[in-house]
């Protein structure tokens, strides 16, 4: 599936929910549903600090694309955090540093994206895109 | 439980308690941030603006001498509030934390020298922290803290211990912002008078919640925010010993601070405007006496009694809400309930509750070194005020059995 | 000579310009002191307060979200309002005598000692001579103050040599609040970097009256207030360069400009926050926003233009009156014309021209040092803003003709 | 005359004038009648600095009366300090001090008396009640 495929698979299923809650609650089953990360990688050098939630993210380069394992310690940030790496994990560094991430809007968690949230969760995206830009300069 | 106090006609002074968020009704539980204003209080800022708006002191003409009226009533008003002994020792600031500031500077340049102890205690906000150890940097000083125990109360033997003779100040807040506890104050400030220690008291979660007596409290300096008061941003009080403020050198130079300014001498104007430099907030401080008069009209002691019952009321129910965890086991608090939902990050259930249309504050409630005491690394707070209602609290327990459902 | 300029729509803006004062309608010529505030940017306070009033930065819930959305993008209008190039670069401080005050602290910490000098000119406001006069005696350092000739302008050849190697700043105004002349602050700028000296910038009387762009002028630093440029009271702006943010030390500790905060150790938030310490003024900052938009909106090179026309038609006019004696002869004047009527006390003045609906200013204008060097004890200060007209020159003019007749 | 006879007086004197220009005119008029202080009295001493405006004032204490001087470099003020003096001036120390000086409200001039008022003139009365009182105790 592309990039957008995801996107759109993941938008159709929140757009069958109608409740803020019951998506809430999908977002809280992802979240519970993303494996824990290697007690390796839960290390200073792989956290991003929120001031509310803090976030752990690790990249490895193979065969062209980029595969991320993450976690958080909050169950809300673990779910979007699921939803980003069902898109961009295993991409290409090009695709990752090229793609417009509107699902994120669409399924109305745009204010998870702002600077003044201090969840993690626009800083984990930057970082995605800064391993991405990395990988593809290596 | 709302008989005697009319909550439902104080609620319609507050245009915000009648706003939306996603499709609820607001209910506004995070108070210990910072408080609704009443429409009088808005209307004051309007007014002013509007009539005599013009820069205060020193000006001949008739706006100006309004405005400098309206300024120097509210410092009236102010002094009546807390019942300090004469206008002349309330300083206006920009808030809690700028008043702590000014006397970590004035009066560490004034008393303070190398070797010297600053007193603190282990649930003082950030803004009660920084600024003495930033003094201690300068000035080579220590800054020691008086313990708490595991429910977050002050350890009052341990404090005795610490009032040794190398400690030139204490500073204490008068109720945590995270847990609620009242401090003894009094019985703080007269222990520490024996020993011959001033003592600084951070009323910023107090005056809010009752009637505060500078006074009666024997407190040397006391100083509070008034945005926490149900008035306007951008204003603070320091209140301050007469004898204090005239040895304390000042804070901030230039305009109005000033008596004469050459470039081989410059003399400072009498207190309180030595330590009030630069044009002040003078719209902000009509509003504020405009903030006081409202709760003062209606009563601090009432105002405390109601809250007490609405807080004892929330205790109960939200002990019902399964998974509910209370931070510290205390008789009383003021205003604040901090709690967990076990198992569940509290940012996950601020989150959640906001979608229901219920604010309250996550996370480390600019207290770290409590939390860390307290073995939590964030907490819910959920902070009230006397236009909160019991009815808003079974909105809160109802969401939070929600919330609690939905992660287990 | 109002015609490319709609003066009377604008004023239409100002509910206070419909005031009367002792009968008259009122003249308001005391803008350098404090400006009027059009209905939009009090409005916005009032929105602020009832739609989304809660504490800024890192809370969970909506109203906190929409307030500091509100309070940082209020940082982004004053960034493009003196074009800087990054909001980062903006601090919030309560006015320009703060701003100065935390340069001076700030700014003394990381890079002056013992010894070294600071250099500031004849005609500062005391709110940039004290904060440094204060600096050099904690650091036991040197004030230098460049001359100026009998006209009040700055003594160029002397500055130079003033230059020298151990002057760690000069602080500067850019436009006199006394006298109206602006300084050649670009070439200023460029003398002081060719001997590595960074300048800071007081531009409190500038920012209401032309367009400024920090970078054109390459200013290290750059300072004014919200009142004094059609905002609310309380609010200052600090604009500094990110390499000079970065380098200093905090000035004031608490809320907000923290990291992390431990008794051992606490590291502090990154620019600008570092500078921010408490709960900031997150409504004034939004009204400030609003203050510039609507400047912005007539536009700064119109305004400059308009009130030209203005001081020159009122110099006119005004030295047309018996005993009308102008400070200081200089070819341009930014919207302030100082003078004294010959052999009639300034206080006297400035009291019955109250008395006849107008407002000015009398004194020494907290500039007593400028005062001193140009001979005078007082002076009568009318200052214009772009809301006053010609017809309010006249009815000057014609009370000034009729008090000087009651002495003469 | 008593002191309050030459209240009354005063009062009467600006009541007959309805515009407020040609009661400063008088205000004005008196201030200018006012003779010059002696040059010996013009000494810090017996300075009050106002933030506007300066007063000296001096004081005599001849056979159980208080003789007061003064003068202020402004005009406005030297009508305020000559009519204070025609009121106080040779009274004794007791009259001075249990004076009520409604004059100074009913000529509509109150407003100088306001403490947020910088002209010196509040503390030139207060100073006047001073020097009653200390020599009403000498
Ligand atoms: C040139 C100048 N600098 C500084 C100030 C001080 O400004 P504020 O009182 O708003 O801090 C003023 C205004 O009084 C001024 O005109
Ligand atoms: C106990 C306490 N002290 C100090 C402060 C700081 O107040 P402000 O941010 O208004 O300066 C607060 C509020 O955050 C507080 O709760």
């Amino acid at each position: 599936m592309s990039i957008d495929e995801v996107q759109d698979d993941i938008i159709q299923a929140f757009d069958e929910i109608e409740d803020w809650m019951d998506k809430y609650q999908l977002l809280i089953d992802m979240g519970n549903s993303l494996g824990p990360l290697d007690e390796q990688y839960k290390k200073p050098q792989y956290l991003i600090e929120g001031c509310q939630s803090r976030v752990w993210i690790h990249a490895e380069y193979k065969e062209g694309k980029v595969f991320f394992e993450a976690e958080s310690d909050t169950v809300i940030v673990k779910g979007l955090v699921y939803l980003l790496l069902k898109v961009l994990s295993g991409r290409t560094p090009d695709e990752i540093l090229k793609t417009d991430l509107y699902f994120i809007e669409r399924i109305g968690l745009k204010e998870h994206l702002s600077p003044t949230r201090s969840n993690g969760f626009a800083a984990m995206l930057k970082q995605i895109r800064n391993y991405a830009l990395a990988f593809k300069l290596s | 439980m709302e008989s005697k106090f009319d909550v439902a006609s104080i609620r319609k002074h507050f245009p915000i308690l009648e706003q939306k968020a996603y499709g609820h009704p607001l209910v506004y539980l995070d108070n210990a941030a910072t408080t609704q204003k009443p429409r009088s209080v808005v209307k004051k800022i309007e007014e002013a603006y509007f009539s005599h708006n013009a820069n205060v002191h020193r000006a001949v003409h008739l706006l100006s001498q309004q405005a400098t009226e309206a300024h120097e009533a509210a410092r009236v008003v102010v002094q009546q509030f807390i019942n300090a002994a004469e206008p002349d020792e309330i300083v206006f600031t920009r808030g809690t934390t700028e008043s702590i500031n000014l006397v970590a500077f004035s009066f560490g340049e004034a008393f303070c020298r190398e070797g010297d102890e600053i007193l603190i205690s282990s649930m003082e906000h950030h803004s009660n922290i920084v600024p003495w150890q930033l003094l201690c940097e300068r000035k080579k000083m220590t800054l020691k803290v008086i313990p708490i125990d595991d429910n977050g109360c002050l350890l009052v033997d341990e404090y005795e211990k610490l009032l040794g003779p190398k400690v030139k100040l204490l500073a204490i807040t008068h109720v945590s912002n995270v847990l609620g506890i009242e401090n003894p104050i009094k019985q703080i400030i007269e222990k520490a008078h024996k020993q011959g220690v001033p003592v600084l008291v951070d009323g910023a979660q107090a005056v809010a919640h009752m009637p505060v007596d500078v006074r009666a409290l024997d407190a040397d300096f006391y100083t509070f925010s008034s945005h926490k008061v149900f008035g306007p941003t951008g204003v603070g009080v320091l209140y301050a010993k007469r004898s204090f403020l005239e040895q304390m050198p000042p804070y901030q130079g230039g305009g109005e601070m000033i008596d004469q300014v050459h470039f081989e001498k410059t003399t400072y104007n009498r207190i309180p405007f030595k330590f009030e430099a630069g044009t002040p907030d003078f719209i902000g401080t009509a509003a504020l006496a405009e903030a006081l008069r409202f709760i003062q009209e209606i009563g601090l002691d009432k105002i405390a009694d109601y809250e007490k019952q609405l807080v004892n009321y929330a205790l109960q129910e939200l002990s019902k809400v399964e998974g509910f965890q209370l931070l510290g086991n205390i008789p009383e608090r003021h205003a604040i309930i901090p709690f967990q939902l076990k198992g569940i990050h509290a940012y996950d259930v601020g989150l959640l509750l906001d979608k229901l249309g219920i604010a309250v504050r996550t996370g480390h409630h600019c207290a770290q070194p409590l939390m860390e005491r307290l073995a939590v690394d964030s907490c819910v707070r959920a902070s009230f005020a006397f236009y909160n209602t019991s009815s808003e609290v079974d909105r809160l327990q109802a969401a939070l059995k929600k919330i609690y459902k939905m992660f287990n």
